[in-house]
């Protein structure tokens, strides 16, 4: 600690189908940082075999990273995470020393056509509505929490979102911080048992609770630690039949159980939850129980 | 004087920034940002994305200036010492919004309005321990407070008084449990599309906003520069270190819960109980 | 030295003020004002009233971050990324304005107020608070009661609970008898039940 | 001269805020230009009582009143704002003609 202690390599996480639980405990070694934003990351490690729809959302987390980065894949599972943090420091090291750096794999234009209307864009009636570049702009609409008529504004979050389970596509229209609809755009993707352990379930819970070192002390097997840990978690979230709330979830995965749990469908769970509270639900539940909660959309 | 006391503010939060920092083992991480690319979001507000980490870090220095360094010595030896810190805070919650507004994107948005959700009403708490620690002294000048602090420090006679202050430090530095601007769950928040520079100037701000806050803090509860022995400056620093130590070590350790929570522990419990500390030391300061 | 400082701030706030009306980012146009409020602030501190000139800046502060959120909730396109104006009868307020400006201004020039500053060695703090506590304390006091009141009414206009129902749905009070006509004034078509009294501002 | 100075921004304030409440047809903007006019009668105070009133306490009581003033039109505004949104979806001055009777 202190002046010495070296630059850990910020490393941003692309899971694919089966890599959650060795990433998340890759990244929880000393030496290594998990970013929460590509924006802090340098390397971008691509965990598993990504399955085609994920790839134009892979190739634009990577054009997120600032310069210089590098992207460093772990796709063997022969591969021992030893030598994928070994690799990870040398290319950490590379890149301090300025002599990595990968161009952008997209060029670097908005994602639609300009669809507004006047010079401007503003399109819609007077100065609301229209798509300039393809993205809506927020109208107004019904407010499930107290009634005011404001701005919605829908946004399409995953797959590699860091505080979403891996693969997970969600479309969710926010007013305010509450989340009025929520609709699985591609459920996340399948994960041996062994992402459901305990430790793994109540780290991802702490990290959402700002407090990293203990979620990556619980990570690394060791007893987390912190004041009022159970006590954040607001009592009647996510509450489910015959399992509890999430306050439960999260004593009992800090105990070292991990409870069978069928979440609900998310498009039902979400709505009326805030971001944060609706991040807290989602990181309660297993990661397998999320997948049986997350239906595969018709013929999307 | 004037000239060493501006030496010594500008000394102290310069320091005191490293040695935050330093205490988070993030010296070599920051120092390697500076060296990344800036990137740069769709339409951005530039005016304001370029300045919210400078008014962080002035409004830190601002807020320095106040603080005495000796007995009877302070770089701005105002008779409202207390209220222009009360400002200082007041303008940093539009810095943290204005971090947040600038990028154009969601999640930093997000965090900005959370921000201001939360810091607002931990104002009023402010205030009013603000207030409190004035009275005794009969004077909002800061070097009067720390005269009255000659015979017992305020931290022994408002008991009430650290604690509330402590949600209002971590509060400002945008630190653990109330570390709503830049929380895990958006990804970093108001921070969420910085990278580079802009991503470490702005830590070092949060880490200098720590120094000023905590020297505030010795000042306030601790009797400053009081002290046997050592000269004045020197016991404002060691009380200055432990703050800001205890106040990291807070921040690190206490669980955060969601926005709207807190803001209902904000105004159920905590204003009531700085209302209740107000006159408790309005009683014994009569 | 104080002078040419005092002349920079006013024109300073004048500008900003100017601002306010001009420019197309709803946050920017908020906290030009906190910024021409900042250089009021300035100018009292200044002219030897340090508590008046860092509460202003304190309150205004407060003040100006819930006008930029309110400014963000309510217009469309808050951002600037669109250029806006939305004005009416703008012929008629350029002129009331200058005319107010220039009358005022005219006012100035022409009249001579007394010279009488106040003294340097005033504790002037301390004298607005036996001024506050003392004196006029009646005044004082009226202005908290009128805080708190406003508080209270504030809550209450602002919130979505009638009294018989949600605002927004149209609350009517229940019948005077099981399953009767709801009691009250009916509601015209439109605006109905709506009469704020003196209105906005 | 300094007291001019003052007192001439303090109008030009007044002429801007005046300019601002009549023309701006959104409320919000609308309650820029009062707190804007304010804060020309503030300034204008805060001249006053430094330089021609000798420093009389009830000068400095004036300013407070008028930052009272401030927070009251603010708050009781932004009710009403809210109150009118909630129930006609308008923000703008013209939406509401049906109140005048």
């Amino acid at each position: 600690m202190g002046l010495s202690s070296p630059d850990p390599a910020s490393v941003f996480a692309a899971i694919g189908p089966g890599w959650q639980a060795p990433v998340e405990r890759l990244l929880a070694r000393q030496g290594l940082r998990r970013a929460l934003t590509p924006r802090d990351a340098g390397i971008l490690l691509v965990a598993g075999d990504m399955p085609g729809t994920a790839a134009e959302a892979l190739s634009r987390v990577h054009d997120q990273l600032p310069h210089p980065r590098v992207t460093l894949r772990w796709t063997i599972a022969e591969e021992t995470a030893d030598a994928v943090a070994e690799r990870i420091a040398a290319t950490w090291r590379d890149l301090r020393a300025g002599e990595a750096d990968e161009s952008d794999h997209l060029p670097d234009q908005p994602p639609n056509e300009w669809k507004g209307v006047g010079p401007h864009g503003q399109g819609g009636k007077g100065m609301m509505g229209g798509t300039p570049y393809g993205r809506t702009m927020a109208m107004t609409g019904e407010d499930i929490r107290d009634g005011l008529q404001l701005d919605r504004y829908t946004a399409r979050i995953g797959p590699f979102a860091p505080m979403l389970p891996p693969g997970l596509v969600l479309e969710v229209t926010l007013q305010g911080d509450v989340i009025v609809a929520a609709s699985v755009q591609s459920p996340p993707f399948a994960q041996p048992a062994d992402a459901d352990a305990p430790e793994l379930c109540a780290a991802r819970m702490l990290t959402l609770l700002g407090l990293d070192e203990p979620a990556r002390r619980s990570i690394r097997g060791r007893r987390p630690s912190g004041f009022w840990v159970r006590g954040a978690v607001p009592r009647d979230l996510g509450r489910i039949k015959d399992a509890g709330n999430a306050r439960d979830r999260l004593a009992a995965f800090l105990a070292g159980d991990s409870p069978a749990v069928a979440a609900t469908d998310l498009s039902e769970l979400l709505p009326g939850l805030e971001w944060s509270e609706a991040m807290l639900v989602l990181a309660s539940f297993p990661p397998s129980s999320i997948l049986r909660a997350a239906p595969i959309p018709e013929a999307a | 004087m004037i000239v060493l006391l501006a030496l010594a503010v500008l000394g102290t939060l310069g320091l005191g920034a490293v040695l935050v920092v330093a205490m988070d083992g993030r010296i070599a991480q920051l120092a390697g940002q500076f060296a990344r690319q800036r990137i740069e979001t769709e339409a951005p507000d530039r005016l304001n994305r370029d300045l919210a980490p400078v008014w962080y870090l002035a409004l830190a220095a601002a807020g320095l200036s106040v603080v005495p360094f000796a007995p009877g010595h302070a770089l701005l030896d105002s008779p409202v010492g207390i209220v222009i810190w009360g400002t200082c805070e007041a303008l940093t919650i539009v810095t943290v919004f204005l971090h947040g507004w600038a990028p154009n994107a969601p999640f930093p948005l997000i965090g900005a309005y959370r921000y201001v959700a939360i810091a607002l009403p931990v104002m009023l708490p402010s205030m009013f321990v603000l207030i409190a620690a004035a009275l005794p002294a009969e004077s909002l000048s800061l070097l009067a407070i720390v005269e009255s602090q000659r015979e017992i420090w305020n931290v022994a006679r408002q008991p009430l008084g650290l604690p509330l202050f402590a949600i209002v430090v971590l509060t400002l530095t945008l630190r653990g449990p109330m570390d709503f601007a830049d929380a895990a769950d958006i990804a970093t928040g108001t921070s969420a599309d910085e990278s580079g520079s802009a991503r470490a100037l702005w830590e070092v701000a949060r880490a200098a906003m720590l120094v000023s806050a905590s020297a505030l803090a010795a000042t306030v509860f601790f009797g400053g520069p009081l002290g046997p022995a050592l000269p004045g400056p020197v016991w404002l620093w060691i009380k200055t270190a432990a703050l800001v130590a205890a106040f990291a070590w807070l921040g690190r350790r206490i669980a955060r819960t969601t926005p709207s929570r807190m803001l209902t522990i904000l105004w159920v419990v905590l204003l009531p109980l700085s209302f209740l500390h107000l006159a408790i030391s309005g009683v014994i300061a009569l | 030295m104080t002078d040419l400082l005092v002349t920079l701030l006013a024109a300073f706030t004048v500008w900003t003020g100017w601002r306010v009306f001009r420019v197309d980012s709803m946050v920017r146009a908020s906290f030009s004002l906190m910024l021409s409020f900042i250089a009021v602030g300035g100018i009292g501190v200044l002219l030897s009233a340090p508590y008046i000139g860092v509460a202003t800046v304190f309150m205004m502060a407060v003040e100006m971050m819930v006008m930029a959120i309110f400014m963000v909730m309510f217009m469309m396109n808050p951002a600037g990324l669109n250029p806006m104006s939305m004005v009416h009868q703008h012929r008629f307020s350029i002129g009331a304005g200058v005319v107010a400006a220039l009358g005022l201004g005219a006012a100035v020039l022409l009249s001579s107020p007394p010279s009488n500053p106040v003294l340097s060695d005033a504790d002037v703090v301390a004298e607005l608070g036996h001024e506050l506590l003392g004196p006029s304390m009646l005044i004082f006091e009226t202005a908290g009661v009128t805080l708190l009141a406003t508080m209270v009414g504030a809550v209450i206009l602002s919130s979505r609970q009638g009294r018989f129902g949600n605002a927004d749905e149209g609350s009517r009070p229940p019948g005077l008898s099981p399953d009767g006509e709801p009691a009250g004034r009916k509601p015209d078509n439109g605006g109905e039940g709506h009469h704020h009294h003196g209105g906005h501002g | 001269m300094t007291l001019t100075i003052i007192l001439l921004g303090a109008a030009a304030l007044i002429g801007i805020g005046l300019y601002g409440a009549l023309s701006q047809q959104s409320f919000v903007m609308l309650m820029m230009g009062l707190e804007l006019m304010l804060n020309g009668a503030l300034l204008a105070i805060i001249g006053f009582w430094s330089l021609s009133l000798g420093g009389m306490p009830e000068g400095q009581l004036l300013a407070i009143i008028v930052m009272a003033v401030m927070a009251i039109e603010m708050a009781i505004g932004f009710a009403l704002i809210v109150a009118v949104y909630r129930k006609r979806q308008a923000d703008m001055t013209e939406s509401i003609g049906t109140l005048k009777q």
